[in-house]
This record gives C-alpha cells, sequence and structure tokens, in this order.
C-alpha cells in the first residue's frame, strides 16, 4: 500500500493511501473537534464540526470524508474555522433544550465536550425551545429527543453494526427528528434486540439507560470498538 | 397481466404479499412493486402509486410496502414523511393548493392565502374540521407567467384576486 | 429503422400537413387561461367553416408569451392572438376566408418576440409535442443518427467540448468536461440522468421544455448515453409537473416503437432505454446527490462529494447529469457543429439561456436569449418594463441567486458577471421587482423557503436557516438591533461557507446581495437597544456582544 | 485606593449561585478588602440599586416584568455585568417552561391544571409581577461583558473570575475548569 505525505498545521505527516484527513490529524495528535464521526460506522459529514482548510480550495473541506493526499497542506484551526465551530456549536445548542444541569449526561457528553473546546461560554443564536418529546416505553432504554443533536450515529450504529435498524430520520428540515419503527413507540419496534449500542453511540444525554439520573450516563464507547475491530481483523478478545 | 390470471383460477391462491383484507387496492401496490423487481429502490414510485390509491399512506400501507419491498419500517416512515407530497393524513374533499412562489408572491398571492385562511377557519396545509377542504402551499407550480395561481381540484387558475379564489371555495362549502 | 426510414416518416407527415396550420398553445399557462377549450372551439370552427382539407388545427407547446395566454399562431400567415376568448375562435377561423376578428392580434416584430434567438425552444410553439412524426419532420433524431453513425463517442464529446456550453441548471460547470470525465471513467454500467426537478420559485423553462419538445430532450439523452457508453437513463421530473410527465411518458413510448429508444437503435449496437422518475416535492433533489438518492428511493439527503456522481453516482456508477435546458441544446449542436454553437454568446459563456420573466412586468413570459444581452435589454425592450413605476430590483437565480439593483441593470447576463455582482444565473428564474417591493421581506421570504427546504442533514443549513429567518423576522418586527444585523451579516457567511450542499451554500445569497445593495432598508428598521431607554446611557459597556 | 463598588443581583433563578459565591468561604474576607458591597441579596441590606456600579454578577434568567426592570437599570449603572451561572447564561431551567409555548399556557398549567384544591389564576397588579412571555438570558435582553456558566459555578470558578478584575484585567474565560454548562 502508498503511502501519503502531507503537512497538517505545518507538522509533516506520512499515512497511508485512502485514509482521512481525520485519521491523519488523530495520528499525528492534532486535535479536531467531531460530533458526527463515530469509528466503525460510515461517515456522513453532517456536524461541519471537522471543517478543515486545503491549501489550493476556498472551499472548507470536512477532515472525516476528505480523503489525503500527497502533499496536501491543511490547516485546522484557522481563527475562521474557530469562528465557525463555535458558531456550528451555539447552533445546535440554540436549536434543542439541552439543559445540562439536569442531564443525565452531564459531564460525559460531546456535545458539552466541545463546547469547552470551542470556547463557547454563551449561545449568540436565540434558543428556539422547541417541543419535543421523551419516549421511555422501551423497557430499559429511553430517548430524549430534547437533546438530540441529529448526528444519525444511532442509526447508523442500529444499521450498520447491529443490523436491526430500528432508527431512521424522519420529516426534514428544522422537523426532523430520530424515528423508531412506523413512528411506533421505541418499546414497540420488533426489530429492537435491546443490545444497547445506540446509548453508548449517543454523543449527548438523547439516548439512556432508564434509572440513570444527572450526571450518571456512562457509556462503553470502547465496546463499538471493540465489535468493528473483532469483525474487520478477527480479533474476538480485547 | 399474471395478476388477473390468478384471480380467475378456481382455488384461487393468494400471493404470499396479498393483503388479508382482500382490498383491491393492494393488488395494485403488488403490481407496481412487482413491476420493479420489489427493489428496495422503487419506494418512492410504490408510494406516489399508494398515495394515488388510497389518498394518503396509512399505517397498514407503509407497513405493506415495508415488508413488499424488504425494507426496514423506520426506512420507510423516514422516506414518506421527507416528502411533502406524501400525505400520513388524508386530505379533504376538494383541495385548494395556494401557489407562493415568487412570482405569485411578487404579484400578491399571500393575500389570496390569507383571505381563504380567514374563509376557511384553518391554516395552510390543514384540512377543515368537516373534511370537505384542504388548504395548502406550493413553492412554485411553474405557472408564473399568470401569477398569481391557485389551483383548484387539480386544475390550474390564474390571476387570480382574493375575491375570485374565495368565490369558488364558498362554492365547495355550499356542497 | 435506419436513415432512409426516419427520412421517409418525415417526409411521409410533411406531405399530410395542410397547407394552414392553426397553432394552439396547450400548455400549462395557457390552459390555466381555458385553452382547451379554445382548441377544441377551433377545431369545430375549421369543420363548420369546410376548410379540413387546407386547414389544421394543432395542439402545441408553449408560444413564450404565457401572461397573455391563450395564445394561437395561424403560419405561414404568422398571425398571432392573445388572450384568445373561446368565443372567438369561429372569427379567427373567418379571418382565413377574408373575415374580421375582435381577438387580440399579437405583434411578432415586437423586442419579445425580435430579439429571442431560439436553439432550445427552436419547435416549441410549432410542434405537437405528443406526435413523434412532427418532431421527426422537423429534423427530429438526426442528430442522434449523425452521432451514431457519423461519429465515435469521443468526437461526440469532442463537440460538446468545442461548443463551450456550461450547465444550465445553475452552476455552470462546462458540460463537455463533466461528459469527458464520465466518458473517462471505467466500469460497463454507466448512467445518464435528466435533472427536470425545475424547484426555483419562479422558474417554469424547463416544465415548457419538456411540455413543448419533449423528444430534444430524449435525443439529447441518447446522444449523452452513446457518447459516455451510458445505456440506461432516468429523467426525474417534479411531480408538480403532471402535463410535462404525460407528454414524455407517450414520447418515449413512441420513440420505443420507432427504435429511436430501446435495444439497437437504429439498428446499431448501441442500447438506451429511458426511464422517468416522479419526484414527491423536495426542492433540495435538485442537487445531485440528492436527486441520485431520491431515484434510489431514498430520503433527499445530499452526501459530500468528492466523489462526485462523474465517479460514483446511481448505485455507486459513473453517473451523468445535466439539467434539461443542456440536454435540448444537444441535438442541435451536434447538428450544427461545436464551433456553430461557440459564435452565439460571450467568450465564457456560451449559447443562449431561457429566462422565465415574471414579476411586475409588462411582458410575462418566456424568452431565449443569446448569452451577454443585456438585463435591460431583456426588462425594458423585451419585457416592456414595469407596468406602473419603475424597476426596482431584479432577481435572479431564485432562493439561491441575488437581488440587482436597477443601477446594474447593464449587466451583461452571463454566469460571471452574474457571480460578480453576487447573484448568479440559476435555472433562469427572472423576477421583476418594483417600488412596492420591500426587500428585506423578500429576503425573509427566500430564507423562509430555504428554511422550510432544507434536508435537515448538515447543522449550518437546518439551524442556521432557522435562524437567519428570526433575525430577519425580528428585524421586520422592528424589534432588531445594530448587533442583530452584524448577527445576521456573520451567520450568512457562517453558513455560506460551511454547508453540506449547494442548498445551504447558497441560500444566504438573497440576504447578502440585499444587505448590499438595499442596506438602507435593513437600517430603517433598526432600534436602539432597550436598556438605553432611547439615549446614551450612563453604563459603560467595555465588551459588547 | 478606592473600593470597588461591587454588587449581586438575583433574577430567575435558585439562588444556587449565590450559595456557590458563599462558598467562597474565607476568600469572601479578602474581596471584601477590595470591594464594597453596594447592592446584593445576601452581601448588604439595601434596597435600590445604585449608579457607578463596577462590578456586578447577574444570577438568573428574565422571566417576569421585575426581573426585566432590574436588569435594565443594572445595565445602565454598571461597567462591567457578568452573567453569573447556566440561568443568567442560557436561562437553563426556568426556561423550561418556553416549551409550553407562552405565558399563558404556564399558568394554565401550574395555577389550573395542577391546582388541587381552589384552581385559580393569581391576579395581583404591582404586587406580584407579570410573567414574560418567555425566560430569557441576560444578553438576550442587555448586552453582557462576561459569561461564567456553571449550575452553580464552582467557587473556585468564581474566583478565578472576580480575581483579575480587582487588579483591572479581564479574566480568560477558557477551559473546562472556566466555562463547562452544568
Amino acid at each position: 500500500m502508498s503511502v501519503k505525505t502531507l503537512k497538517i498545521n505545518g507538522v509533516d505527516i506520512a499515512i497511508e493511501e485512502g485514509a482521512t484527513v481525520l485519521q491523519a490529524a488523530r495520528q499525528a495528535g492534532v486535535p479536531i473537534p467531531t460530533l458526527c464521526h463515530l469509528d466503525g460506522v460510515h461517515d456522513v459529514g453532517a456536524c461541519r464540526l471537522c471543517l478543515v482548510e486545503v491549501s489550493g480550495t476556498r472551499k472548507l473541506l470536512p477532515a472525516c470524508v476528505t480523503e489525503v493526499a500527497e502533499g496536501m497542506e491543511v490547516q485546522t484551526n484557522t481563527p475562521k474555522l474557530q469562528e465557525y465551530r463555535r458558531m456550528t456549536v451555539e447552533l445546535l445548542f440554540s436549536e434543542g433544550n439541552h439543559v445540562c444541569s439536569v442531564c443525565v449526561a452531564n459531564g460525559n457528553c460531546e456535545l458539552q465536550d466541545v463546547a469547552i473546546q470551542v470556547g463557547m461560554d454563551h449561545s449568540r443564536f436565540t434558543y428556539r425551545f422547541p417541543d419535543r418529546a421523551v419516549d421511555i416505553s422501551h423497557p430499559q432504554f429511553g430517548i430524549d429527543h430534547n437533546r438530540c443533536i441529529l448526528c444519525t450515529r444511532c442509526v447508523r450504529v442500529c444499521d450498520e453494526i447491529e443490523g436491526a435498524h430500528v432508527w431512521d430520520v424522519a420529516q426534514r428540515g428544522a422537523a426532523c427528528y430520530i424515528v423508531s419503527g412506523l413512528n411506533q413507540p421505541w418499546g414497540e419496534v420488533d426489530a429492537c434486540t435491546s443490545c444497547g449500542k445506540c446509548v453508548d453511540a449517543c454523543p449527548t444525554g438523547a439516548i439512556f439507560r432508564k434509572g440513570s439520573t444527572t450526571g450518571e450516563k456512562e457509556r462503553d464507547r470502547a465496546k463499538l470498538d471493540f465489535l468493528v475491530t473483532a469483525r474487520e481483523k478477527h480479533e474476538w478478545t480485547r | 397481466m399474471q395478476a388477473v390470471t390468478k384471480t380467475t383460477q378456481a382455488t384461487p391462491k393468494p400471493a404470499k404479499s396479498d393483503h388479508p383484507s382482500g382490498d383491491r387496492r393492494f393488488k395494485t401496490l403488488d403490481m407496481t412493486m412487482k413491476r420493479h423487481q420489489y427493489k428496495p429502490d422503487a419506494l418512492i414510485e410504490v408510494l406516489h402509486k399508494a398515495q394515488e390509491s388510497f389518498g394518503f399512506l396509512e399505517e397498514d400501507v407503509l407497513t405493506y410496502i415495508a415488508r413488499g419491498l424488504k425494507l426496514p419500517l423506520s426506512k420507510v416512515y423516514g422516506t414518506a414523511t421527507f416528502y411533502h407530497l406524501f400525505s400520513l393524513k388524508p386530505n379533504g374533499a376538494h383541495t385548494c393548493v395556494v401557489c407562493l412562489g415568487t412570482a405569485c408572491y411578487v404579484k400578491g398571492s399571500n393575500k389570496v392565502s390569507a383571505a381563504l385562511e380567514e374563509e376557511l377557519g384553518i391554516k395552510l396545509g390543514e384540512t377543515t374540521a368537516d373534511g370537505k377542504i384542504s388548504l395548502m402551499a406550493a413553492r412554485c407550480i411553474g405557472a408564473c407567467g399568470i401569477a398569481p395561481a391557485v389551483v383548484f381540484d387539480g386544475t390550474v387558475a390564474g390571476k387570480q384576486e382574493p375575491e375570485m379564489a374565495l368565490a369558488k371555495v364558498k362554492d365547495w362549502e355550499l356542497e | 429503422m435506419d436513415l432512409t426510414e426516419l427520412l421517409d416518416v418525415g417526409e411521409a407527415h410533411r406531405a399530410a400537413q395542410k397547407a394552414t396550420r392553426v397553432h394552439c398553445c396547450t400548455s400549462t399557462g395557457c390552459r390555466a387561461a381555458s385553452a382547451m377549450e379554445v382548441f377544441k372551439n377551433l377545431k369545430t370552427a375549421v369543420q363548420d367553416a369546410g376548410l379540413e382539407a387546407e386547414v389544421e388545427v394543432v395542439g402545441v407547446g408553449c408560444m413564450g408569451f404565457c401572461g397573455r395566454g391563450p395564445l394561437v399562431q395561424i403560419d405561414p400567415q404568422q398571425a398571432l392572438y392573445e388572450e384568445v376568448k373561446p368565443e372567438e375562435a369561429t372569427s379567427i377561423i373567418d379571418t382565413l376566408q377574408g373575415g374580421t376578428t375582435p381577438a387580440l392580434k399579437g405583434d411578432l416584430q415586437h423586442p419579445f418576440f425580435a430579439r429571442q434567438v431560439k436553439i432550445v425552444r427552436q419547435h416549441s410553439g410549432k410542434v405537437d409535442p405528443e406526435s413523434i412524426e412532427d418532431y421527426i419532420s422537423v429534423g427530429g433524431y438526426r442528430s442522434l443518427y449523425k452521432a451514431i453513425y457519423e461519429m465515435s463517442p469521443g468526437e461526440v464529446v469532442d463537440e460538446i467540448i468545442a461548443s463551450g456550453i456550461r450547465g444550465r441548471g445553475g452552476g455552470g460547470y462546462p458540460t463537455g468536461l463533466k461528459w469527458a470525465t464520465v466518458a473517462k471513467m471505467p466500469g460497463d454500467q454507466k448512467y445518464v440522468i435528466c435533472n427536470g426537478d425545475e424547484g426555483d420559485p419562479g422558474a417554469f423553462m424547463d416544465r415548457s421544455v419538456l411540455e413543448s419538445d419533449p423528444h430534444l430532450v430524449l435525443e439529447g439523452m441518447a446522444i449523452a448515453g452513446y457518447a459516455i457508453g451510458a445505456n440506461h437513463g432516468f429523467i426525474y421530473v417534479r411531480a408538480e409537473y403532471p402535463l410535462a410527465i404525460q407528454r414524455l411518458q407517450k414520447a418515449i413510448q413512441q420513440a420505443k416503437k420507432y427504435g429511436l429508444l430501446g435495444s439497437q437503435i437504429f439498428d446499431s449496437p448501441f442500447d438506451f432505454k429511458v426511464d422517468i422518475r416522479i419526484g414527491a416535492g423536495a426542492f433540495v433533489c435538485g442537487e445531485e446527490t440528492a436527486l441520485i438518492q431520491s431515484i434510489q428511493g431514498g430520503r433527499g439527503n445530499p452526501i459530500p462529494r468528492p466523489p462526485y456522481p462523474a465517479q460514483s453516482g446511481l448505485w455507486q456508477c459513473p453517473t451523468l447529469i445535466n439539467n434539461v435546458e443542456t440536454l435540448a441544446n444537444i441535438s442541435t449542436i451536434i447538428r450544427e457543429g461545436g464551433a456553430w454553437y461557440a459564435s452565439i454568446g460571450t467568450d465564457k459563456s456560451k449559447g443562449t439561456k431561457i429566462f422565465a420573466l415574471t414579476g411586475k412586468i409588462r411582458n410575462n413570459g418566456l424568452i431565449e436569449v443569446p448569452m451577454g444581452i443585456t438585463l435591460r435589454e431583456i426588462v425594458e425592450e423585451m419585457g416592456g418594463g414595469v407596468p406602473d413605476g419603475e424597476v426596482k430590483a431584479v432577481q435572479t437565480g431564485g432562493p439561491s441567486g441575488g437581488c440587482i439593483p436597477a443601477s446594474l441593470l447593464d449587466t451583461p447576463v452571463d454566469y460571471d458577471s452574474l457571480v460578480a455582482i453576487g447573484s448568479m444565473m440559476g435555472s433562469g428564474g427572472m423576477v421583476v421587482m418594483d417600488q412596492d417591493t420591500n426587500m428585506v421581506e423578500v429576503a425573509q421570504f427566500y430564507m423562509e423557503f430555504c428554511r422550510g427546504e432544507t434536508c435537515g442533514k448538515c447543522v449550518p443549513c437546518r439551524t442556521g436557516t432557522v435562524q437567519l429567518y428570526a433575525l430577519l423576522t425580528k428585524l421586520l418586527k422592528r424589534q432588531a438591533t445594530q448587533a442583530d444585523l452584524a448577527k445576521l451579516e456573520s451567520l450568512c457567511h457562517m453558513v455560506q461557507e460551511t454547508s453540506l450542499c449547494g442548498l445551504g451554500i447558497s441560500a444566504p445569497n438573497p440576504i447578502l446581495s440585499t444587505l448590499r445593495y438595499f442596506n438602507e432598508e435593513y437600517q430603517e428598521l433598526l432600534q436602539p437597544p432597550a436598556y438605553l431607554n432611547g439615549k446614551v446611557g450612563h453604563g459603560q459597556v467595555t465588551v459588547s456582544q | 485606593m478606592d473600593k470597588i463598588k461591587f454588587a449581586t443581583v438575583w433574577l430567575a433563578g435558585c439562588s444556587g449561585c449565590h450559595m456557590s459565591f458563599l462558598d467562597l468561604d474565607e476568600w469572601l474576607i479578602e474581596l471584601a478588602q477590595f470591594v464594597e458591597v453596594v447592592y446584593s441579596p445576601v452581601g448588604c441590606d439595601l434596597k435600590h440599586y445604585p449608579d457607578n456600579v463596577d462590578v456586578c454578577l447577574v444570577e438568573g434568567g428574565i422571566a417576569n416584568e421585575d426581573n426585566l426592570e432590574l436588569i435594565l437599570q443594572v445595565r445602565r449603572q454598571t461597567k462591567i455585568l457578568i452573567s453569573f451561572g447556566d440561568c443568567a447564561v442560557t436561562a437553563n431551567v426556568p426556561a423550561m417552561r418556553n416549551m409550553l409555548g407562552g405565558a399563558e399556557p404556564v399558568l394554565k398549567r401550574a395555577y389550573l391544571e395542577l391546582g388541587d384544591t381552589s384552581p385559580q389564576l393569581p391576579y395581583a397588579p404591582g404586587i406580584v409581577p407579570e410573567l414574560l412571555d418567555r425566560v430569557l438570558p441576560v444578553h438576550e435582553v442587555v448586552p453582557v461583558d462576561i459569561y461564567m456558566p456553571g449550575c452553580p459555578p464552582p467557587a473556585d470558578r468564581i474566583r478565578a473570575t472576580i480575581e483579575p478584575l480587582l487588579h483591572g484585567e479581564m479574566p480568560a474565560m477558557v477551559g473546562r475548569d472556566m466555562i463547562k454548562f452544568g
């Protein structure tokens, strides 16, 4: 396999052909914030947090789906990118009802972490306060749409790893929401195997284990990694 | 054609996908799905046919399609709700679609829609409580040359003043 | 079928034609003004007058002057009648025998008609869109024959490159380059998609082309298929265009019957079939990757490019996606040659473009003009200006375009000039606005559209459009401050630069262009911050938000 | 050296931020050497918000007419206004009523639907301030100079925010210790 060399923030990096800019950055220890990316499932390039500047193009490119190329020069943290990332996170906070203080994921939430990472001390955008539902019909889990950022990690993990395709996205635009089955209560969807992968995949407190209260959500992210490695490389031990 | 011969057999054996209700409209769906070789890619084509035959997409129909095309339920629901033309609720006996495209907007279609909303006591996108009239908005029906345009039960009417549209709708109300 | 047979069909059809043809428009616009009744009455009138031997009434596609429909034109006399009422049909036929008619006489020498250069619309309003023989009789499918038998696929691509034609769907990507890319891709299975999801409000060029001359588009698709090595094409049409769909269906059947679509076209090894896919009401499906998702039966969510559809499109196969108007140019380019086509238009924008001229303008309708004509020529000469008042702005490019102020009416209409002034060619909507139009309201109108049409996949477009709409609403309620206006502008840039697809990237254009040219209308709406009580406060604000 | 005129106000919040402020413990004594507390529900008994306040910590969102009146006055009469805690910064828990859509449905839900004995809407003009339709974060009403999130902000964060101000410097509101919500 051939190797490509590129520069990220001025640092030389060599990585195998076909790798993404995000993988290259991680290998080099350059932090790029992400929300919709999840190792092991396909990338959708939807959250736009991982946008980077690549010399030679005026367009900002999502690191998660942009393949490395020979001689590529990438900037991951220019003032413009910092500003746009912060705005993106502010937009996410203003779109849902994210009340960290009463959330199961407080202290263990990727949205909260990203807010800190991008330096968001407040949202300049008006909170929308949408009227969203909570579904606790499943015996073990619940989904609180107020906390959902529509990253679709649950949709992909359920389809691509578990193979159950319980979830999908319904409606469009601001009305989009994660739907289970034929818009049925989650607990009534036959396809659900109660495997809990969506709980582990959810970056926020939107999908949670019932019975956990503020700040108690824990997720075993390593389990998903393990499963993917096991299937792809046939390594069935941790 | 095969579907027709099947029904004329002495002891008709229902095809696997047949709907237990025996509703003929499901047969139409079967034929559409068969024409597309039950490929999951045909979902939108089949939804169009279902909407045409049933008037709207009820749960039963969506489940039937999901089974026929071997698709997850959530995917069928997600796709059906993505597109404006698919309706999961029944429409009124009459439909009145106000075009809100740019040319119509510049020529005052918002006044037409406001007048209709007031007359019918419903908002765009809603159906009157008696199920008689659905009031809808279109992004652009491409009849910009005769703006503002309104579509009454599928027939395009151009250069509409609020009074003209009201007169038409009032006729329906009297029916 | 071979060439002789094709020529014979045309010849026989011409021979059977009557000396006088009464063309009556039966397209959507005129139908809404009872054109079908006029059509029926004209036929009866011909019978009643006993003129069947020398006169025929033909239902045709769009003649362009949609604002004055129904239109009737008698040829070869070149007599045009506008706003024809059903009861005027008899007297119009009477004129053929020296009678007179009260029907409104049109003026074909008016700049609205005289300044047009018709390539795509060459047969519109002249041929019966439901008759393949009519199309063949005016030279139809000859270019397809020429491509298959007289040119290699590579030569066809070269001809398109030489023509300099750029995509008519809005972006203006060089068509020849796109064809060459797909042609070069490895793989046995490739597809041609004709994008007929004309969603821009205020635009109906593609509808008119499909309704008036469906075979022209089908022929273009087949030539494209031959050039890039595809044997299957899809034509994606909005469900809002039922007549276009109906006529296309008929056209495909007729072409199949004559062996002009399907297997072994013109008895050559080239196969090409065309299927129609009907949209279901989603503007975003005009975006090529969303359109592909939709053809594959899914939500119309765009996916990141690269890979471009040319590399990996429909079912991961190399796919050529062209707009209706682009494909409708192909047959003529092959017939007349790329060099001929390149002689029309400007240096970087070749050929002609159809515009839907609507809004506050005297002459409403469709016009096909050479690239490089100025907006002023279109609006004032051809369009006849604003009925009562003056042009304030011209909107081009729909929700992705911008509002051009009257002061820039001398801008030539070509891809690059329009982008330079903050708008875009778009698919061809051209909406004229006068002094009664509030530009902030126009920006809000477009943002409402984008907010409702965003697919919801990427964050900036899904939530940014909502926030932009809210800020414009706040402005119009006279509750916004200077800080809000600054926020509006910075959010516009953010949505433009970070959105996943063209919808989001271009959604802020109507705001940015009105901010640029009509800034005073925004300023007038601003309020001082409430805490100042209308005056400068004693509190010193060190950091403002 | 003149002391810094220091104030704290309590709008729509639970007073938890003020409790956290009191958690500064012995540092409060140090703070007292630098500041003169001119208005505060926990620090002094003055009833009127004075002119020329240097620094004001604002706890809570803007939920009613009273909050609105006070915050406008605070802004006019204060140099550095600090949004103190999540309710001030995001409107937080008090704003969860916003999802119901407005003041009227909230009052109906609280006083009529859930009223056990004699359900009635509160009405006491001039005594009970009217609810605003929406609970707003402070910066939606007036400009804010420093945002200090947290529910409540831990005492260390409060100190790290105020301490630089005592020396005429602005605090750096970055990193998990300073700007984590919740």
